[in-house]
């Protein structure tokens, strides 16, 4: 069997040619009129605030989102390879992963109980 | 390209990833540092997997990745909550404990 | 089983030991009991006096003195072959006397000195804090009287090592408690350097350990010796762990320098236990574990050791000329004095030996009596320092008296105690080594200046004005004196005893040497002569 | 049929069944711009498409003047983005600016790669399964990059450094990333059935039964993790036109925002390409078709229609969703994520591995154990029929014990019945909190008082009577 | 393709279960027991599963013992004495560390915040703190820690350490941000542990990876047979052991791997300090030991000299840094970077007899830390108004503590004397031990260097007896710090002081001092001044346990003593644990 792999670069080069082709295209054909309040952000039409640096802040309530996601994130990592394997694995890896996944559910429950998940 | 190349790649990344630990004093940057460290051993671990035909490096990269993750969890929340307290995440404005 | 058995069969030493240890807990302990803390300390303290004294003459043999008697042996951590072992020789037994003999004294004479408390801030004027600072007082010399029972005693190289260190420990609160106006920075400077030493010496301990026969008792000292598995360096190597933290404590110059400094802070009382009887524990340790642990390495060290015993005895007595401290002049004349056990220690010279034995009884004894006589006196005066007295033989007759005999015991005049010790070092140095004895007699002569310089500051001429009030010896002080000049007095005429007990243990630490290390013995004398 | 759950479940795990040996560089060439161009085409189509549905279903009648039935007016559109002005905003971050379209294009294109469209057909001489390439992680391919395509959206808001498309991008990544945990979970159940991650696989582990069936609790929240993903309606929070204007696309012009735009809609068929591939049985010819004339329609090119007419049924399913279902507030959202889909996902993935557990390492059928949970269940049911019921379970909450600050009130808290209504808490019209009262406007005040007067004909004033009836405008 | 499950002997896993099953049981406390009883029932089920693994433990040890050494998860975890001592050691001593971290003291706030998550100085941790929330989520935590030190202890394969360390490290990182008190100080604390704990695995990661490279395997048996095997690779193998051994070196806090060790000492709150130095040591050090001892025996030549190296210098700087220090956290934290030096001279050693002496000394350690620490949460700051603060640390702060708490400060000398290895403590047994292996191995040279820095160690534990019991607190000063700190710094808590231990507050003179801080903090610094006389004015003040402190420092005190009496039953104890399972 040939690299299954190598038909997906190929996928890739035609995708991203496709992608930069397009704005390149769209580079050339389309009209240069400068304009200062063109490149000025848009906020409904009234000025625009001035934003400090680069960029503003991620609100902290993402950051939370963010950890829970990745707990269970990892979660799923390892219910992929068992899930596969479900039949190999038998009984041992059934136990095993059920003990796991009550495991992370313990975090999530005392998540939800403290308010973790609440969302305004 | 042979598995020595892998090799030098993941020393390389394991060696940006050890100088961002050491020179940039923003924690979050700091702490990506430790995260290209991590991805470089699993690098490591998955090309020497190949390397001896035997799924335990492979098996060593997931748990890395938990680690990983683990890490970015704890690490985000300190940093967070470090940050929400000075606006600022460099590691040299929490300097209190300079002597 | 007839009388001397049945005293023998009383664990002597042990008793020794534990009584003034408990009672220095029950004192510090029990607070209702500080209001008669100095009584009780000295009650105890009398009891071990006369429990000592009935162990010396009922349970040991004086005929037997060179060997090791009132043994009491229990494992103590036998995994690495450590045993609670005591027993005296008969020069074991004679600093065990030492020491009990000295610390009634010491209560007595430092009866009053915590009347008045040091602290400064107002919570230590209250009546409670002066007893408690009695109490301490007190037991802090009781477990320092425990330990140097327990030391002198000691038969484990271990045990004798944990007193050692534990030693400091009551010393150092006494000298940081109730010592002079630098009394932490002399605190820690004793500590540092007696821990230095110790340390040190747990190197040799630990190597020890490592190279010994091993075994349920491979710390005994007659376990240890001559089988230790060590290689000449290594022999030499473990000489030196165990000599440098002798010398430290001794003190030999030149690690001397902490002896002066914690003099010149350390209460009266303290100095006494400290340089008359502590002090000897680096001698002691020398006779005791050194010359029979390393035979061949004492040998090998003996002539660097004879150098700086003589540097000591004319360096102490120099420095000791120039000192304008009272305390740390005395200091420096201990220096010196030990200078001359150490060389009567390493000539490995039977008689010489038998002399620096029966000096550090003596030394103990006149020493004592000097730095009482020095803490009666400044305590009066208020000051240290020779230069603030004059004149005082008028006013302080009594007083005067007793500074001159101690001086006259220290300076080794005929018919006081250190005659005869000094005489026979010095006959067993001119034995071996005519240059090393024509020193040792250079530091003889020295002594007399030493003494009898500050002797006619203080006493002498007319009276400084301001001290024509200065009130003699009170009854107490006198009784603390008494008992010191007739020890003086006894030792000078009539050594006897002191000799019989000492003189088995010198020789047979002598001939063990000759007999096993006959050959190298020879080329070491040799050596020495040159 | 119960007992078909599982054809597949043993043995080992299986790699890709399609056999893609006689490939060649061309084919893959073919295959390739082929998968674009379907989009490309597909995305033309369900944009008009979608504007017609959605015409049609509030009875209007949408694009029609280009072309027939207005058929050509999404491909006008494309070509007026194309021909727009194609500027770079001031005081972003160039780089990030201009990747975060392409990578979102790019993303978007690349999950078709191993979405399998039929079974082997001819392609000029060359037999080859109906699908660029199948590999044993296929689905984990997919999720991956589905994951990277996160980025185009978060990286866009980002470094246009303005405020809206900055809410967008973190509203955005924040509800891909809840959702796509309920997603990959509602996955994992086919992954046990199926004992497989390639699609290939999937597909011809359906062959005896779709999974959307045998496993209709993972289906159905896959559906609705499938519309979070793609940020639609009832899900568009990102891009809200009537609070976030568009979201992270708000600074882009041009073909970028057409790479946004075709982004978007690319996904939507990607994730109902996905939900064909392991629910609705690929390319399979649906119950009664497979089974005429010894399964002809799963053979040759016919799967092809199967494919792609299931996929325009999730299509459809979505259009309607968008006429049908308001837009979730933000909390609702994700509540519906974080405390009904994971844990429902979750529930799922242990029914499913113990059931088949018990069928196949200890042989107990199916039946036999579905038959014990329903004596169970039905025993619990008639036991919580007679429970006497509880009197107002407590709430027990770390911050009921804070005390409530004005203006910092939270949903839920007590607090809100006694404290009074302030409509400037926090220097911001607010409207009221549960359980507190608005008072009456000054104009309705104004009102009362006047009516009272009238019916009174006098000046003096009365006990003022509760008026209802009459503001009824 | 196979899976053959693993054999898995459930019986010595007791102990870990124990822990772990208390700590998830505890998430769940957090999660469904209302916050009334909660914090006393994390307390129960903490001390209660600590003390359950001691007997576990306990019993383990009587199996093996009989049935001999064996591995429990395939060869991954190995349940043999050494490692069995660690766990004993490791779950006594967390029993006494729990007991210090359970204690809030008499003021009723303990060292930890109110709720971790609220901004320091902000009005929601006013709040949380007037609403006397309690943050229990550190019993739980420490549990968490408990057990991956129990792991880590026991792990005979590179990924079971590696999950050991991450699992014993993560909570500590988060511990120590937990202090009531100079929270910001806490706070960095915490980032910076965390940082340099990231950045340390992640050596021990790649360190993993190139073992596995070298070897293709994980197990440290097959790592020790890989080793001779495999010729040209031995770069790989030196570098994979040495990054592997550095990560561990890192959680020792050996030089010069130790940056973290004063910063994360002195702002972490004082009983996870406590808890955390006595415990991830023993964890830290076994583990080390086993890698070495078991997996790398081969590379003795560059392995051993590496250590040295490393000893050397971590004697050498902590020795010299802790000399110069004031702050007495910051003193101990270099002090223990010094006693890792000594400790590592008896893991260079590589003999058996090195393990029980390794472990007699940890154990000393820990037990002294234990106390140590848990003296430190009751000598507190206090300002002119007469709240309680933060812990005293600065030295001189520590000035007559001999007169006003006596027992405390006889407790804390014992203490500093078992560190200094003062003989007849505990410490001093450890010392012994760990020194008589290294003069065995033949590294006398090392040993003497130890001696030396020891003795220099012994000044600045001396130091602060001498300071305890020789220093007069000076009174001018102490009232000038108590005025500053009462005008700059607004009283935080509102702390009842009337009932602390060695104030002679008036009933009159509390109730003034009380009405008035609840007025204004300007006001309260007179009143309080006028009702408590200069002698309160001093700027310490000692809190009273609520008793489990007191307990953990009496047991911890009368161990000391007792260990260095007659440590004879505990040394046959550990002798047993001589030999590592390979």
């Amino acid at each position: 069997m040939t690299n299954p792999y190598v038909p997906l670069l190929i996928m890739a080069a035609v995708a991203a040619v496709m992608a930069v082709g397009g704005l390149a295209a769209s580079a050339f054909i389309g009209p240069k009129r400068y304009n200062r309040v063109k490149v000025a952000n848009y906020e409904c039409g009234i000025d625009p605030t001035p934003t400090a640096g680069s960029a503003g802040r991620f609100p902290v309530k993402y950051y939370l989102i963010a950890m829970t996601f990745i707990i269970f994130d990892i979660e799923v990592v390892f219910l992929y390879p068992w899930a596969v394997a479900f039949s190999e694995l038998a009984v041992f890896g059934l136990v095993a992963m059920l003990t796991f996944i009550a495991l992370i559910t313990v975090p999530y429950v005392y998540e939800w109980r403290r308010g973790g998940l609440e969302w305004d | 390209m042979s598995l020595v190349h892998y090799l030098v790649l993941s020393g390389i990344i394991f060696s940006i990833g050890a100088t961002t630990v050491l020179i940039r004093r923003n924690a979050i940057i700091a702490l990506l540092g430790v995260e290209l460290m991590l991805n470089a051993s699993n690098l490591t671990l998955v090309t020497f997997a190949r390397l001896h035909g035997d799924l335990t490096g492979q098996v060593i990269a997931f748990f890395v990745m938990i680690v990983a993750a683990a890490e970015v969890v704890v690490g985000l929340a300190i940093i967070v909550s470090i940050y929400r307290t000075r606006r600022s995440a460099s590691v040299d404005d929490a300097s209190l404990l300079k002597s | 089983m007839n009388g001397v058995d049945s005293m023998a069969a009383v664990p002597w030493l042990t008793l020794l030991i534990v009584v003034p240890l408990a009672s220095a807990l029950v004192l510090w302990l029990v607070p209702q009991l500080h209001r008669f803390a100095r009584q009780i300390g000295l009650v105890v303290s009398l009891l071990v006096l006369a429990g000592a004294v009935v162990a010396a003459v009922g349970a040991f043999d004086m005929g037997a003195a060179g060997t090791v008697q009132l043994n009491e042996t229990y494992a103590w951590i036998p995994q690495i072959g450590v045993s609670y072992a005591v027993g005296v020789n008969g020069l074991g037994l004679a600093m065990v006397l030492l020491a009990v003999f000295l610390v009634p004294l010491v209560l007595l004479a430092g009866w009053r000195e915590q009347d008045q408390p040091a602290g400064t801030a107002a919570a230590d004027r209250d009546q409670a804090s002066v007893l408690r600072r009695q109490a301490g007082f007190v037991a802090l010399i009781l477990v320092l009287e425990a330990l140097m029972i327990g030391i002198f005693a000691a038969r484990d190289v271990f045990l004798f090592y944990v007193i050692f260190e534990a030693m400091l420990l009551p010393v150092y609160f006494l000298i940081g408690a109730y010592g002079g106006p630098r009394r932490k920075a002399a605190a820690m400077k004793f500590l540092l350097y007696s821990l230095a030493g110790g340390l040190i010496m747990l190197v040799g301990v630990v190597a020890l350990y490592v190279m010994g026969p091993g075994g349920e008792q491979g710390f005994l000292i007659d376990s240890l010796a001559g089988s230790i598995q060590t290689g000449v360096w290594g022999e030499r190597l473990l000489f030196l762990s165990f000599f440098i933290a002798f010398a430290i404590k001794a003190p030999l110059w030149p690690v001397h320098t902490w002896l002066p400094d914690t003099a010149e802070q350390s209460p009266p009382g303290n100095n006494v236990l400290l340089v008359g009887v502590l002090d000897k524990v680096g001698t002691f340790g020398m006779i005791a574990l050194i010359l029979p642990l390393f035979p061949e390495a004492s040998q090998w060290a003996a002539p660097v050791i004879i150098v700086l015993a003589l540097i000591s005895i004319i360096y102490g007595a120099i420095l000791a000329i120039g000192q304008r401290d009272l305390m740390r002049l005395i200091a420096f004349t201990s220096v010196s004095h030990f200078g001359f056990i150490v060389l009567g220690i390493f000539l490995r010279e039977p008689v010489a030996l038998t002399g620096a034995m029966i000096y550090m009884v003596a030394h103990g004894v006149s020493t004592a009596a000097l730095f009482l006589v020095a803490g009666f006196l400044t305590q009066r005066t208020g000051s240290q320092r020779i230069g603030d007295h004059a004149g005082l033989q008028k006013v302080v007759p009594v007083m005067a008296a007793m500074f001159l005999v101690a001086g006259l015991a220290s300076i080794a005049l005929p018919g006081l105690s250190g005659f005869i010790p000094e005489y026979l070092v010095l006959v067993g140095t001119f034995r071996v080594n005519l240059v090393a004895g024509v020193i040792a007699v250079l530091g003889v002569i020295l002594s007399a200046l030493y003494l009898l310089l500050p002797y006619q500051r203080i006493f002498a001429g007319a009276t400084r004005e301001g001290q024509e009030t200065v009130p003699d010896l009170t009854g107490r002080e006198r009784w603390v004196m008494a008992p010191l000049v007739a020890a003086m007095l006894v030792l000078g005429i009539y050594p006897a005893p002191v000799l019989d007990a000492v003189r088995p243990v010198a020789e047979d630490s002598a001939i063990e040497q000759t007999t096993t290390f006959a050959p190298a013995g020879d080329a070491a004398t040799e050596e020495a002569d040159q | 049929m119960t007992l078909g759950l599982l054809p597949m479940g043993l043995g080992s795990p299986a790699g890709p069944s399609a056999d893609f040996s006689n490939d060649t560089w061309w084919i893959w060439i073919i295959k390739a711009v082929g998968i674009l161009v379907f989009l490309l085409l597909s995305v033309l189509v369900a944009i008009w498409a979608e504007r017609k549905v959605l015409g049609k279903m509030q009875t209007r009648t949408g694009p029609s003047v280009h072309g027939p039935i207005g058929l050509l007016q999404s491909l006008a559109d494309a070509l007026k983005l194309m021909l727009k002005e194609d500027f770079t905003l001031r005081g972003a971050h160039k780089v990030l600016y201009l990747l975060a379209p392409l990578l979102a294009a790019f993303t978007a294109f690349m999950v078709m790669a191993v979405i399998p469209f039929g079974p082997e057909v001819s392609i000029f001489g060359v037999v080859t399964p109906l699908q660029l390439t199948d590999m044993p992680v296929a689905v984990l391919y997919i999720l991956a990059i589905t994951a990277l395509g996160v980025y185009g959206i978060v990286l866009g808001g980002w470094a246009s450094n303005s405020p809206y498309p900055l809410l967008g991008s973190v509203r955005s990544s924040a509800q891909i990333i809840s959702y796509e945990l309920s997603m990959g979970l509602s996955l994992v159940s086919v992954f046990i059935v199926s004992g497989s991650l390639s699609t290939s696989q999937i597909v011809s582990a359906q062959s005896q039964m779709w999974w959307a069936f045998a496993l209709l609790p993972a289906f159905l929240i896959y559906m609705v993790s499938m519309v979070g993903e793609v940020n639609r309606l009832p899900f568009d929070l990102p891009e809200a036109e009537g609070e976030l204007v568009a979201g992270h696309m708000v600074e882009y012009s041009s073909m970028k925002f057409a790479w946004f735009f075709l982004a978007e809609y690319i996904n939507m068929f990607n994730v109902s390409a996905i939900a064909t591939t392991l629910f609705l049985g690929g390319w399979r010819a649906p119950w009664p078709l497979s089974q005429i004339n010894d399964g002809m329609f799963n053979e040759g090119w016919w799967p092809l229609l199967w494919f792609v007419a299931k996929v325009w049924l999730f299509m459809f399913f979505m259009f309607w969703l968008r006429a049908t279902l308001l837009r979730f507030r933000y909390d609702q959202f994700m509540n519906l994520g974080w405390k009904v889909l994971i844990p429902g996902a979750l529930a799922w993935v242990v029914a499913v591995a113990i059931l088949q557990g018990l069928q196949q390492f200890y042989g107990i059928p199916l039946t036999t154990v579905i038959g014990w949970i329903a004596g169970v269940f039905l025993v619990i049911m008639l036991v919580l029929l007679f429970w006497p019921e509880k009197k107002g379970a407590e709430e027990e909450d770390e911050r009921d014990a804070l005390p409530a600050t004005p203006g910092t009130a939270r949903r839920g808290d007590v607090l809100a019945a006694e404290t009074e209504f302030d409509p400037f808490a926090g220097g911001y019209p607010v409207p009221p909190m549960p359980g507190q009262k608005l008072p009456p406007s000054p104009r309705q005040q104004r009102r009362e008082r006047e009516t009272q007067l009238a019916a009174l004909g006098t000046g003096a004033p009365t006990t003022p009577e509760p008026q209802k009836e009459d503001d009824d405008g | 393709m196979t899976f053959n499950a693993p054999e898995i002997a459930w019986g010595g896993l007791t102990p870990v279960l124990i822990i772990a099953g208390a700590a998830v049981l505890g998430i769940l406390v957090e999660a469904f027991v209302p916050r009334g009883p909660r914090r006393t029932v994390q307390i129960v089920l903490a001390l209660g599963a600590a003390a359950a693994a001691v007997v576990a433990v306990a019993w383990r040890w009587t199996e093996v013992q009989a049935g001999g050494a064996q591995h429990l998860v395939g060869d991954r975890v190995v349940e043999d004495l050494p490692g069995l001592a660690a766990q004993g050691m490791i779950a006594a001593v967390a029993l006494l560390g729990i007991l210090v971290i359970a204690d809030r003291t008499e003021t009723g706030e303990g060292s930890f915040v109110a709720q971790a998550s609220t901004r320091p100085g902000s009005p929601a941790e006013a709040d949380a703190t007037r609403a006397g929330l309690v943050q229990s989520e550190i019993f739980p935590l420490t549990l968490f820690s408990v057990t991956g030190m129990l792991v880590f202890v026991q792990a005979n394969d590179l990924l079971t350490l590696l999950i050991g360390l991450e699992v014993l490290s993560l909570p500590l990182y988060v511990l120590a941000g937990t202090a009531r008190r100079r929270r910001l100080l806490s706070q960095e604390a915490s980032m910076k542990y965390f940082l340099m704990g990231a950045f340390a695995s992640a050596f021990t990661i790649f360190g993993i990876a190139l073992l596995f490279g070298y070897s293709g395997t994980v197990t440290y048996e097959g790592i020790s047979q890989a080793a001779p095997a495999t010729a040209g690779l031995d770069e790989m193998f030196l570098a994979g052991s040495a990054l592997v051994i550095i990560g561990l070196l890192f959680k020792l806090g050996a030089a010069p791997f130790h940056a973290w060790t004063p910063d994360v000492y002195t702002g972490a709150p004082a009983p996870i300090i406590g808890f955390m130095a006595a415990t991830t040591k023993v964890a830290a050090f076994v583990a080390l030991m086993r890698f070495v001892y078991v997996a790398v025996p081969s590379m003795e030549w560059d392995v051993v000299p590496f250590l040295w190296a490393v000893a050397t210098l971590t004697m050498v700087v902590g020795t010299v840094v802790a000399v110069v220090q004031s702050n007495i956290k910051r003193m101990l934290a270099y002090s223990w970077i010094a006693h890792a030096g000594f400790v590592l001279i008896g893991v260079t050693a590589l003999e058996q007899v090195a393990i029980p002496a390794v472990l007699l000394y940890l154990l000393t350690y820990g037990v002294a830390t234990i106390g140590t620490f848990g003296i430190m949460t009751l000598v507190r700051e206090r300002d002119a108004a007469g709240n309680i603060n933060a812990e005293a640390t600065s030295i001189e702060q520590w000035a007559g503590l001999g007169k006003r708490a006596p027992w405390l400060a006889v407790a804390m000398t014992i203490f500093m004397l078992s560190f200094a290895g003062i003989p007849l403590t505990a410490g001093f047994m450890g010392k012994f031990t760990v020194f008589s292996a290294g003069v065995a191995a033949g590294h006398t040279w090392l040993v003497v260097l130890a001696v030396i820095a020891s003795a220099a160690t012994a000044y600045f534990y001396i130091r602060l007896v001498v300071v305890m019991f020789f220093s007069e607190p000076n009174s001018e000063e102490a009232a000038k710090i108590a005025v500053e700190s009462g005008v700059s710094e607004v009283p935080q808590g509102d702390v009842p002081t009337g009932d602390l231990e060695l104030d002679n507050l008036s009933a009159a003179g509390s109730e003034a001092a009380a009405v008035a801080r609840s007025e204004a903090a300007a006001a309260a610094n007179t009143v309080s001044y006028d009702a408590s006389g200069p002698r309160n004015a001093s700027p310490v003040a000692v809190v009273a346990s609520e008793g489990l402190t007191g307990v953990a420092i009496v047991v911890t005190a009368v161990a000391t003593v007792a260990v260095g009496v007659f440590p004879g039953p505990l040394m046959n104890l550990l002798a047993q644990a001589s030999a590592f399972l390979p």
